[in-house]
């Protein structure tokens, strides 16, 4: 039973939790450079899931016979090779989708949340466990970019997906799909997200105070004042 | 000429920071301090200039004459791995002032995707080998100067009213929105 | 604008407040009765409190040493009235902390009074001038009350080469200076002389400020009487009064952030220290009375005055017709560099240039707005600080970065706050962050 | 030393590993990768040569020209790829002409990086299908919109002006160098 | 110890030192400005008729709407009545193309308050000059709307296009003179070059703007542009036709003077208008775009933090 909530929690609090695009602000670069359209964020997101979980997968598999010394430079060539795979599949398969994602695709080798999940989780943690906190980590990217996108290519070209949304009358605002939009569009996001999880801290604790001393209502609300 | 648009291009009109979203976390993450700002940028320079020149003569004088193109991915990763490493024992041994200033950025700039994309774009757009030197002088220029800029305005803003949530990454993310809208004004300059 | 001012000897930066002289420039000093009682701090000056040598009860007379120094930056203190000491306690103080004092109740019937004796001042040595001034019990009357003969002492190995007479009298409302030169310009020139005398120096100035023609005139006649004592007309600008302010503007030199002017081979002194020190030396007359200038729109009869040391605040504000109800401040000092009060009880001490009581008009206060960079603080600071970077450093409690920002080299003469458009209180932010940091540099040296 | 050895053995094998799976993947992608490649190439020759049914890839220096052939194995003209800045970065173009090179059959725009709803446009029908007919002698030229254009002449884009007049430039540009070959009876 | 015996009959105030203050406080100051913008308003309404005047009113009131919403949601003083959000709105539809749409206006004026103001804490802390984010974000977002310009009442031009447009895209220099009053086709506020000089020098000479920053803009336009001019006066305008182009003198009167957004120090402000001038004639020569006041302003607004540090004056006695 217990072993059971760890699971689930292995998988879950990569989507909100410790989210990489909202919480641990690790790969922004992709984030910020594919999300003009909603397509091109989801196929992102889901290149990196493979990579992450499998070079998860495959680093769990091999943390103790890999000294750590060579650990770093280990776990880069399995990733290069994992995210080599997805661009020879894409340019083969899917070679208009691999130009719109330009070199990003190559560069999820850099992408700090598989290097960064590898280091923190797989090299400690079992496979099964492993792979779960990948596919949460990239649920997370993928609900955060799914996110960005669906903003970006609402405002920017009216529609979703490539559905048109907005009626004609609305005149499209170029500067969504601009970088400056990305870079905009995702701080607002980031600061609300931040401003939500503070005031539910806030409110939290709030609620402690006036749990624990029912008897000083002066007391609590100059606590309350102080934070505000 | 060619070389000056090179450098240009790669440095301010398609700046790799603000236009091409490439090394934008070293860019939220070392731009709070205008110190380690400058020392960050000025190591990214370095490690750029030299991957430059590596990257040059791995793919075109192995991978291609070997046919091993499907390795370009692993290889320069390897080699920007080993370069950082070598550059950062090189400096430990020449100067200790100097490795203490770059010492703790030089192992963040490896997983830096502005470096990969550097290597990257280089074979891409098929530079010869002067170009490739320049594209990585240019492209570390634009980087420093965005991180520089960033830090100045991040130093300002602790002094500011900034609401709290939006005090840390988002406030930068904004700026630089801001910033490269400032930036599209040198379009179509290249 | 400043444009056009180049020609004018004066200092970088500084703001020129309204003036507002004209209420008492053309008023004749008063000699005010004595007060029923006195009160007489110990401390009136910068260093060591003087110990008492009388007792309750004892019966003193007028100009009799009540206090001896303490230590070497110290003075005594002479009764300013005949009478009967009536109890030495703590009592309020213009700085507004409490201080020691001692209360003497005047008693006119007590006969007799004591003088130096009145030595020739073209005949007498430095060492004598300094020794009457050490034993006269004379403070710089520029406001920081510092010990008069420790300056006139300069350490061997200093070279002096200059005296410099303040009579810039930059702060607005004050006439106390320009007051003194016109009806004791004699006086003056010779003070001068005399210091220069103590220090072994062969050049004189004394710096004024051009909105005073009628002082420059007079002086200027006296002073082609004796040699090396010259006039130099500065620009009306506060702080032009500020030591090292017009030392640069007198003489070109800058002193170096905490160190003194005499480190730059000067010495200045104040308009009432020389008239001070010529009393002192030519008719051996101790300090006894301050001369100050009583002025402001909130008070009924604005008048300058020589006022008995130790005259509570309120026998002189009532002496001038009393305080107007649209009053909002009363200012001991002038009105930017000067400490509003609360209790009137507290005496006039040596130093005292003024009082000056405010209304709300002449104040100009505005709401307080964050600040909009417009770097009018920063043109004004005659220092060349940032201001406005120091302040909010103090405000976010980030004094490192204060203090690499020489927040310790602002004198706090207020005209940043007196500039700023946004009314942020800058000097008085500064003014904390600055002892915190010397509190902090303290605490690493002894750590 | 035995560390020293479990290190680099460690390494070795990985990376042979890695190796081994890449050159097989690469095995299979890269003759699709190539395929992909060729077969829009292919796409965009006939694209602005309808007529065309063959071609032949011309072995000329600085440019990349392709001699066209119907289906009776007649030459009808040539197809031209040619690249060159726009407003945010390179324009590349793909212009089918007829055998004089005095006129343009069609043009399209291969690749493009210009603002999108703006430059973009550059790539829309109502821009592009002004080439048909175009008259290339002496030279291609642009004008604002409201005016009436000449044979040789196509109206910008409002609010795209500069890519507008990047393509004709980049059309010209290329002209220019055919024109040396085909005097130098390289064509 | 004797309790202080506190006077009853007045109401003191026991605040420090200095007890005095200067004429000068932000509300003043802001409505001056505010005044000193009539006459490019005037003018705005003169050459391009009525409507403007709706665009200027929608910005104005959106702006400061805007501001006060969230002053209200953030529970801070609302602090509208202080003017700076007017200006911000006020300087946002004059250098707006003419008959511009009022929704496209009302986002504009919502992002240069939201994102060019409040989010960095409000009055005084933005890094950036609002209306030009304002402005910026427009250009970039609706590129097509804002250049559609027309041709001003009193001209007998027939072209819409910009004395800069023309010039970059046909290589037609405008008459200088006819800049100078207004009869050109550009952005409301900037038509009439005497118009914002007037308004301008009204500022300097009150001492609201501190002459340095324009002075430098002129003198730097002035010498960048001659360079540019003397090396080939057949491809390069004369450098008065950039004094009097497009949005310089706007630009450089009211807009690069904004205290918030300008450097601190007068060496600061010499390196910063000298920038900007640098910038605005490589874009004009260079660029894509026929116009740079605005990113010019907007990237040396970036350097001034930058330029703050280093021009900081040097303490006095100190020795360097
Ligand atoms: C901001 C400021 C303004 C001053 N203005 C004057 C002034 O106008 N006149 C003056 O005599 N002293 C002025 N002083 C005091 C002088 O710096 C200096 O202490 C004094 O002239 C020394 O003379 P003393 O020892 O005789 O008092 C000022 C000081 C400061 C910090
Ligand atoms: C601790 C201390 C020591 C001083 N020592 C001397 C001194 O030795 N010689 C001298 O001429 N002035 C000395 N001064 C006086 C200063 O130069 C200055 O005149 C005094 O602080 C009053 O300046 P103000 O009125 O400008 O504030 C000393 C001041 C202080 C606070
Ligand atoms: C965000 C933005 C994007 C732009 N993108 C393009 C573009 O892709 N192609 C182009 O020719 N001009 C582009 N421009 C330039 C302007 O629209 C320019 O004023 C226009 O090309 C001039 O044309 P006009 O003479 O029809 O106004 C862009 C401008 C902005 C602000
Ligand atoms: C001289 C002066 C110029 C100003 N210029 C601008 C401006 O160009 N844009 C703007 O949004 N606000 C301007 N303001 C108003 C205000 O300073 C500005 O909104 C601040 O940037 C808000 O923090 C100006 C104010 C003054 C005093
Ligand atoms: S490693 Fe590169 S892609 Fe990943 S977040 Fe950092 S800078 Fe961006
Ligand atoms: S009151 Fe201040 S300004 Fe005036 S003379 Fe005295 S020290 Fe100088
Ligand atoms: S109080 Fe200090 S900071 Fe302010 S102007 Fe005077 S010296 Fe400068
Ligand atoms: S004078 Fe006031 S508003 Fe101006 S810069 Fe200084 S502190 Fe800021
Ligand atoms: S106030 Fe003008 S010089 Fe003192």
């Amino acid at each position: 039973m217990k072993k059971q909530v760890t699971l689930w929690q292995d998988y879950f609090k990569g989507i909100w939790e410790i989210n990489p695009a909202f919480k641990q602000i690790l790969g922004t670069c992709p984030t910020l450079a594919v999300t003009a359209t909603v397509e091109n964020g989801i196929a992102m997101a889901l290149a990196t899931t493979f990579v992450l979980t499998f070079s998860s997968f495959i680093i769990s598999l091999m943390r103790k016979l890999i000294p750590s010394q060579v650990r770093i430079a280990s776990y880069i060539v399995v990733i290069a090779t994992f995210v080599t795979i997805v661009d020879l599949v894409m340019k083969a398969q899917f070679p208009e989708l691999s130009k719109s994602l330009g070199p990003f695709i190559p560069l999820i080798v850099v992408n700090c949340i598989i290097l960064g999940r590898a280091e923190a989780f797989a090299s400690k943690n079992g496979p099964l466990r492993s792979v779960l906190d990948a596919l949460g980590n990239g649920t997370g990217f993928l609900i955060a970019l799914v996110a960005l996108s669906a903003i970006r290519e609402l405002f920017g070209s009216r529609s979703v997906l490539g559905l048109q949304i907005l009626p004609d009358t609305f005149e499209p605002m170029i500067v969504m799909i601009l970088p400056a939009g990305a870079f905009i569009t995702y701080g607002l996001l980031l600061g609300f997200s931040n401003t939500l999880a503070e005031r539910k801290k806030r409110i939290a604790q709030e609620e402690l105070v006036r749990k624990y001393k029912p008897v000083q209502k002066a007391g609590s609300e100059e606590i309350i004042s102080q934070e505000a | 000429m060619e070389l000056f648009i090179i450098f240009i291009s790669a440095a301010v009109v398609n700046n790799f920071v603000l236009a091409y979203f490439l090394g934008i976390c070293p860019f939220i993450g070392v731009s709070n301090k205008l110190s380690s700002a400058s020392s960050m940028g000025m190591a990214t320079t370095f490690v750029m200039v030299l991957t430059a020149i590596v990257s040059y003569l791995l793919y075109n004088f192995i991978l291609v004459p070997f046919g091993l193109e499907f390795l370009q991915i692993p290889s320069f990763i390897l080699v920007i791995a080993s370069l950082v490493q070598f550059v950062e024992m090189v400096i430990k041994k020449i100067s200790q002032p100097l490795y203490r200033a770059l010492g703790i950025f030089l192992p963040l700039i490896t997983t830096n995707c502005a470096i990969l994309g550097l290597a990257l774009f280089i074979s891409m757009r098929d530079y010869n080998f002067i170009e490739s030197v320049i594209f990585g002088v240019g492209a570390g220029a634009g980087f420093t100067l965005a991180l520089v800029i960033m830090a100045g305005i991040r130093e300002e803003l602790e002094l500011a009213d900034v609401p709290k949530g939006f005090r840390g990454a988002p406030i930068t993310l904004i700026t630089a929105g801001i910033l490269a809208l400032a930036f599209m004004g040198f379009a179509g300059m290249i | 604008m400043s444009l056009f001012s180049f020609a004018k000897k004066t200092f970088r930066g500084g703001v020129h407040p309204f003036e507002h002289k004209e209420m008492t420039e053309n008023l004749a000093f008063e000699i005010m009765p004595d007060p029923p009682t006195v009160i007489v701090p110990l401390s009136q000056h910068i260093g060591k409190q003087a110990t008492p040598i009388v007792k309750k009860g004892s019966v003193v007379s007028l100009g009799s040493v009540v206090a001896e120094p303490q230590g070497f930056v110290s003075i005594p203190i002479h009764s300013p009235v005949s009478g009967k000491v009536m109890n030495i306690h703590r009592e309020p103080n213009t700085s507004g902390y409490p201080k020691d004092a001692i209360i003497i109740q005047t008693d006119t019937t007590i006969e007799g009074s004591e003088k130096f004796e009145p030595l020739n001042y073209e005949t007498i040595s430095g060492e004598a001038i300094r020794e009457r001034v050490r034993i006269a019990g004379l403070v710089g009357q520029g406001g920081a009350a510092f010990p008069t003969f420790i300056k006139l002492s300069p350490p061997d190995g200093k070279k002096i080469d200059y005296v410099i007479l303040n009579g810039c009298e930059c702060e607005p409302y004050l006439t106390r200076d320009y007051r003194l030169m016109l009806e004791k310009s004699e006086d003056v020139v010779v003070g001068l002389n005399l210091i220069m005398k103590a220090v072994g120096v062969e050049n004189g100035i004394i710096g004024i400020e051009d909105n005073k023609p009628e002082a420059i005139e007079k002086l200027k006649g006296v002073a082609t009487r004796f040699k090396n004592i010259k006039v130099e007309v500065l620009e009306t600008k506060y702080p032009q009064g500020a030591e090292k302010m017009l030392i640069r503007a007198c003489v070109g030199r800058e002193v170096p952030p905490g160190k003194l002017p005499m480190d730059a081979g000067v010495i200045v002194q104040n308009i009432g220290t020389a008239t001070a020190i010529y009393d002192a030396v030519v008719k051996g007359e101790p300090q006894l009375y301050a001369a100050l200038t009583v002025t402001g729109k909130g008070i009924n009869s604005p008048k300058n005055l020589m006022v008995k040391v130790g005259t509570p605040l309120q026998e002189v504000l009532d002496y001038c017709g009393g305080v107007k109800e649209e009053a909002v401040k009363v200012i001991v000092g002038g009105p930017m560099m000067g400490i509003a009060q609360f209790d009137f009880s507290a005496p006039v001490m040596k130093a005292t240039s003024g009082i000056v009581v405010l209304t709300k008009e002449e104040v100009n206060e505005h709401p307080e707005t964050p600040c909009l960079k417009c770097g009018k603080c920063i043109e004004a600071c005659p220092i060349n600080l940032v201001p406005t970077k120091l302040s909010r450093y103090s405000q976010l409690e980030r004094y490192e970065d204060a203090e690499d920002l020489n927040i310790t080299s602002c004198m706090e003469c207020g005209t940043c706050t007196f500039t700023c458009p946004a009314n942020i209180p800058l000097v008085q932010w500064i003014r904390l962050g600055k002892q915190k940091v010397i509190e902090l540099q303290k605490e690493k040296k002894t750590a | 030393m035995k560390t020293a050895i479990h290190m680099i053995a460690t390494l070795l094998i990985i990376g042979a590993i890695s190796g081994g799976l890449l050159s097989g993947i690469s095995n299979w992608a890269d003759p699709l990768i190539a395929m992909n490649k060729q077969k829009a190439t292919e796409e965009a020759i006939f694209l602005v040569q309808p007529e065309g049914k063959s071609y032949e890839h011309l072995n000329a220096p600085g440019v990349e020209i392709y001699k066209v052939f119907d289906g009776s194995n007649k030459p009808i003209g040539y197809s031209l790829a040619y690249e060159g800045n726009g407003f945010q970065g390179k324009i590349r173009v793909m212009v089918g002409l007829s055998s004089d090179l005095n006129k343009i059959v069609s043009m399209e725009v291969l690749e493009q990086v210009e603002t999108p709803g703006l430059g973009t446009k550059v790539t829309e029908s109502h821009y592009k299908d002004q080439f048909k007919n175009l008259v290339t002698v002496p030279s291609l030229n642009w004008v604002k919109e409201g005016t009436a254009p000449k044979e040789n002449e196509v109206i910008a884009i409002t609010g795209a002006t500069i890519s507008s007049k990047a393509v004709v430039a980049i059309i010209n540009d290329g002209m220019t160098k055919l024109r040396k070959l085909q005097q130098g009876g390289k064509l | 110890m004797s309790t202080p015996t506190a006077n009853p009959v007045y109401k003191l105030e026991l605040t420090s030192s200095p007890h005095v203050h200067s004429r000068w406080n932000t509300k003043q100051a802001m409505w001056l400005v505010i005044i000193s913008l009539l006459p490019p308003v005037v003018a705005s309404v003169l050459f391009y008729g009525f409507y403007q005047l709706f665009v200027i009113l929608v910005s104005v009131g959106v702006c400061v709407g805007t501001e006060a919403l969230i002053k209200k949601a953030r529970h801070k003083e609302v602090t509208i009545s202080d003017g700076s959000a007017a200006i911000t709105g006020l300087l946002l539809a004059l250098i707006l193309p003419p008959n511009f749409s009022l929704f496209f206006t009302a986002i504009g004026a919502i992002f240069a308050i939201a994102i060019g103001k409040e989010i960095f804490g409000g009055l005084g802390y933005n890094i950036f000059n609002p209306a030009l984010v304002g402005r910026a974000f427009l250009q970039a977002a609706f590129p097509v709307a804002m250049t559609t310009w027309a041709i001003p009442n009193f001209s007998d031009a027939v072209s819409k296009a910009t004395p800069l447009a023309a010039f970059k895209f046909e290589k037609i220099t405008a008459d200088l003179g006819a800049m100078f009053m207004g009869n050109i086709s550009g952005s409301i506020g900037e038509t009439s070059g005497l118009a914002v000089l007037l308004g301008g020098i009204f500022l300097i000479v009150i001492g609201v703007v501190n002459w340095r920053v324009p002075l430098a803009m002129v003198l730097g336009v002035i010498v960048f542009g001659g360079i540019f001019w003397l090396i080939d006066p057949s491809k390069y305008p004369n450098p008065f036709f950039h004094l009097l182009a497009g949005g310089f003198m706007f630009g450089a009167f009211y807009m690069a003077t904004d205290w918030v957004t300008s450097p601190l120090t007068g060496k600061g402000m010499w390196m910063y208008g000298g920038g900007i001038s640098l910038i605005i004639v490589v874009i004009r020569l260079f660029g894509g775009l026929p116009e740079g006041v605005m990113y010019a302003i907007l990237f040396m607004n970036g350097f001034v933090p930058l330029i703050n540090k280093y021009t900081k004056p040097r303490v006095f006695g100190e020795v360097k």
